[in-house]
């Protein structure tokens, strides 16, 4: 402890712009959401993750198409980390025939199974399950894939979570579980809902490893998802991370938010910001230039840009498409 | 006196009477206050359920009696279930009747069955509230219509009102009675306004309602579907058809004898139902005139229910998914064998 | 070649074959071998299902493609539906339907739906397979067939067998398809023999049979109810009377053809289904009938069926519970209008 | 260790003697129904609670009929220890129209409300959401009742534990979880289905206490409960007693048990059989007389040879018990 250690390449270049890229793109996705939805352009339920970026990019920076994560009803960010159209992101949102799911899942399902995205869901604590279970066919079939299950803190009270971890640890499963612990569940803080005091301390119940990082913090969130990532592909079992993190949003959009304190708004939203947290990262330690970081803030502007046209222009599904794709035949 | 407020109104006022009037009756459910030991929290500025339906029950009867529970349907829908074996009377709130799948062991093989197990030695008056229904824009896991797998389970009641007032008066009976009864409330009813009586007023389960007298061809509709019907009835009025529409209100018990009163008079039986079709609530009718009112049908049995697909997120594919009064319409001439009718109309 | 085997043999014969031909084929559930890690357990001292059915395909297979779980419903179930998104063809077993109510999202959430909520770019080939029916001396929690709960939800497919050999090629179609299948094996079946073929042979989901064929009225009968009809129609046939027994098989989908033919022809039909009646199997197929065969109808449509009431453990109770040829036959008699067939066979 | 310690008197001489008789009752019971069923006397599924008589005794020696305990499918124990009549409950195990539940239930549904004794329950998981609820009356009415929830081994990987915990935690529930971890669920072991090393560990996971008890030993199970009890009535919330036990039959009659090791059967039946040593704490310690303890044991074979003899000459329950008992009005 303050001694000056030996700094670790903990990021290439090429990683740390993609990341930044990443997390930009989300913020960008979910600010142009919000005044989307204000503007009464979006139907249904929307959940936004601004303010949380960092988690889903910190984690996805170590997969590959091939391998699955499940998500949650707050999908966007994940979506975009694995890699998801934008287009096409938007256009489900929009419920529109060319989005990822032909318009027939919107913000709640919006899923890509090429690119290993196992959809939104709707459910809360539906992802612990299906991520064992995209896990056991990684197993199964020898591949060294791994499956990454997203969850929030008031998940992390379900009964699936508990049957998720446990069956997972006893069948060494390929899974890291990551709680995105953003102090609330709808309105309700997690120091009421749940009795532990951090939802990593839950791990001892699986006899697996627990870890907690500021999930503001993306080198972070990466390194640990590093460690976990390493255990799950060399067959050691699965990992809980827990990332304390902050929605900078409503639960969902038309929440007033009352429960949230002013100054804890303030602070997450202009000094713990991750974005701007890691922009100085990358600048101070040399890894990006203003330029470099710039273009692809501007990047990231026109792809969404780009996605609101694309998603305002396609057609809305015709008519015979209610009766399609439920079942592959019947 | 009757008044007109919103059928969310309507739920808040019924649950206030009834916790006023005995303090065995708690809430229970996620969000039913909201923000629970956030410190500035004004208790007039918590969400009150995530659409504001229970909101102000906490002033009255504080956290003590409305109680925010963690995201554990079965664990805190199956306390709620011993809570009313022993003495309690609980309210559950399962935010969507969709998330009856993290918990239907609690209802269906304890709450449903406690007390014949028991040899009739044990009485659970427990009452769930959950909203149901599509139009919201709320995708396939937000919008289903469930009551036919509570319908098809002995021991559970079910009750789907279409209106403020029935929605008052039928909970009221709900909480006061000693059986466990599932509550459907249509959120996309919440904002509809009626006329709803002041004070303490009981709606007999296993009592339907006539919403509309007629003599051509009977309706039955269950829940919001009661309005597509009588818009579809008002405009067949004026193509000289005259259509009763039955409200059944309690789908478990059902008043056979009304439904088969109206189709012995009326000799023409449509359902409708936005759920699916198979081993559905509209079928189950159906199946019920089938059998004793057989003799009094002049045609076949016609059902309008949501197709067999999950509810679709697209508004436009959702729109196509609902029963509508076209539809309706549609369906009449056909059964009348007069096509004039709905080319009259369209 | 068919020789005469066993209901739960035919089972274990067709995962048998499916294992062989497709190494994506895995079988979980709670003791499906039975004493994962004891050290001196034999593989063929394992239980292989609380009930044997899966006994021996450890010994082919393994314990990496037979797996114990632990006892977690939600967590397995919806491990298999993970499993069958991203490319396994799990076979998991719930062990009995009444234990649905601990994993009911899994399948109505998630397998169900992750194909239409995806835009059809999911495929889920998973199936279930599940014990159901009353007779066991099991009482309320382990007697139901609680079927019609899972017609009701589409994206699910539904199959109820009531043969050894329907067993084997419904199962090993129920497998070979790329859609979630809840397969349903009546437990008081297990030791019922029949010829059965060797080898793989696939009977279609959605194509009924007709187990007996006859002029004078048309008995469809789910499950093990198929020889309820059967023995009352062979008592019938001593008084004449002709009736014809059709076994949908498959539920979801349901044959309506092969029904409405056999109405059209004898006019008459009774439904029989030991599962309760209220939004059940029987009125479903009643109300298929009310409206597409309301014209070849010459009597009402009757439904024998399990009461609305939960399975009694008591034998003399669970007895009356369950149809019965007599039922059937009095049945018969009230739709003839001749009670001199009940009288002449009681 | 190796010292004397004082002795603490922690039983009395009548509730050391009402312990010895419930044991005794239980064991006698129960050896009965395995006779009986062998002989084909009793329909249905049978799972007997021979051989963990000290969990069920030791824990409701500190309740009263105004507690409640949920119990599961091996539940005769639970049922004789909170004090049902054995007449009824033999007749329930018959189907007669005398038993406690009218013959309707059976083995697997004896319940006595007047007892507190909230039903065996057939859903392996079921009984945690159900204390909790007991609890939560006890509790809102302002009364000290505690509810006891019995379970297995194998139950604590149902989703339930983990949601009855969590609850029970932050409402600070007075309930006793009371895991009897009799080494196996069906035919499948504890260590293979569990990922944690003790029941007892996961209780941090809910930041309660967590105690682990040799559950063939009365006393101790006796003072864990003590403790546990008192916090529950004093307010203090739930506790997680793990008694680690044994089961002398099968899973359910009719199992062959090849997955007992010989050894470990022998010395379970034989060297640390519950009753056989606490006969001999009893004796030694000078709480009880040879006479006494004789003089209960045989008053538990009277009792259960009555029981058997009511059960057989009572009547089935006739024809229309069918219909009744529903509802309480419909
Ligand atoms: C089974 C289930 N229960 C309840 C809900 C309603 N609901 C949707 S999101 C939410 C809060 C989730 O909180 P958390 O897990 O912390 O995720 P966050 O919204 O904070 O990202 C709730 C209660 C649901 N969708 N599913
Ligand atoms: C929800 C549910 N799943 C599975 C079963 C089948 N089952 C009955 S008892 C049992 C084993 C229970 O093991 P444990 O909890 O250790 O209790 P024990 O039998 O050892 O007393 C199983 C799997 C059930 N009854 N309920
Ligand atoms: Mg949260
Ligand atoms: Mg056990």
């Amino acid at each position: 402890m303050g001694m000056v250690q030996t700094a670790q390449p903990v990021l290439t270049h090429e990683k740390a712009l993609w990341m930044y890229r990443k997390m930009v793109e989300i913020r960008r996705f979910e600010d142009a959401v919000h005044d989307l939805f204000a503007k009464g352009k979006l139907p249904g339920f929307v959940h936004l993750y601004a303010g949380e970026e960092a988690v889903a990019v910190g984690v996805c920076a170590h997969l590959s198409e091939a391998d699955s994560i499940t998500s949650t009803h707050r999908g966007h960010g994940h979506c975009i980390a694995k890699g998801c159209d934008l287009d096409g992101m938007m256009a489900e949102i929009y419920g529109k025939a060319t989005g990822l799911c032909k318009g027939k899942g919107g913000s709640m399902h919006i899923a890509d199974l090429t690119k290993g995205m196992l959809g939104a869901n709707g459910i809360v604590g539906g992802g612990f399950p299906l991520a064992c279970g995209a896990a056991l066919t990684a197993k199964r079939k020898g591949t060294n894939q791994v499956a990454v299950c997203f969850f929030g803190d008031g998940a992390n009270n379900q009964g699936t979570f508990h049957e998720g971890l446990n069956l997972a640890a006893i069948w060494k499963l390929p899974v890291i579980f990551v709680a995105e612990n953003n102090g609330y569940a709808e309105a309700t803080p997690f120091t009421y809902a749940s009795s532990c005091r951090r939802i990593a301390d839950r791990a001892a119940a699986y006899d697996i490893p627990g870890v907690v990082v500021d999930g503001k913090d993306v080198v972070a969130v990466y390194q640990a998802a590093e460690e976990a990532v390493r255990r799950a592909r060399s067959g050691e079992g699965p990992t809980l991370i827990e990332c304390i993190t902050y929605r900078n949003y409503g639960h969902f959009e038309g929440d007033a938010q009352t429960y949230k304190a002013k100054e804890e708004r303030k602070r997450h939203l202009e000094e713990l910001d991750a974005i701007v947290r890691f922009r100085s990262y990358l600048l101070d330690g040399g890894l990006a230039s203003g330029e470099d970081l710039s273009r692809l803030e501007e990047e990231a502007r026109a792809a969404v840009e780009q996605a609101i046209q694309f998603a305002e222009e396609s057609p809305f599904p015709s008519p015979t498409d209610l009766f399609d794709d439920v079942y592959v035949s019947y | 006196m009757a008044r007109s407020i919103s059928f969310s109104e309507a739920i808040n006022e019924a649950l206030t009477i009834a916790m006023a009037a005995d303090e065995n009756v708690i809430l229970m459910g996620e969000d039913v206050v909201g923000g629970a030991q956030v410190d500035h929290l004004q208790d007039d500025e918590a969400w009150g359920g995530v659409l504001g339906v229970t909101k102000g029950l906490v002033q009255q009867f504080g956290r003590d009696r409305v109680l925010d529970t963690p995201i554990s349907e079965a664990g805190y829908i199956g306390a709620a279930v011993g809570a009313a074996a022993t003495g309690l009377r609980p309210v559950a709130e399962l935010m969507f009747n969709d998330f009856i799948g993290s918990c239907l062991d609690q209802l269906m093989n304890q709450a449903a069955k406690l007390r014949y197990m028991f040899g009739g030695k044990a009485e659970v008056p427990l009452t769930i509230r959950t909203m149901h229904g599509a139009g919201f824009r709320a995708a396939a896991q937000h919008s289903q219509s469930l009551y036919a797998l509570f319908t098809h389970i002995p021991g559970l009641k079910v009750v789907v009102p279409s209106t403020p007032a029935d929605a008052k008066g039928l909970l009221l009976t709900s909480i006061a009675d000693n059986d466990p009864v599932v509550f459907f409330e249509d959120k996309t009813l919440y904002n509809v306004k009626g006329e709803v009586p002041e004070g303490d007023y009981r709606i007999p389960l296993g009592k339907a309602d006539i919403k509309r007298a007629g003599r051509d061809l009977t309706i039955v509709a269950i829940g919001k579907q009661v309005h597509t019907a009588l818009a579809a009835a008002d405009t067949l009025a004026t193509q000289g058809i005259d259509v009763e529409v039955v409200d059944p209100r309690s789908l478990s018990p059902l008043d056979e004898d009304t439904i088969l009163a109206s189709v012995a008079k009326t000799n023409r039986l449509i359902v409708i139902d936005e759920a699916t079709a198979r081993c559905g609530v509209a079928a189950d009718i159906a199946a019920l005139v089938a059998d004793k009112g057989f003799d009094s049908l002049d045609a076949p049995i016609k059902r309008i229910t949501g197709p067999h697909t999950p509810v679709p997120f697209s508004p436009v594919l959702e729109d196509l998914y609902l029963p509508t009064p076209t539809k309706v319409i549609q369906t009449v001439a056909e059964l009348l064998g007069d096509s004039s009718i709905a080319a009259a109309v369209s």
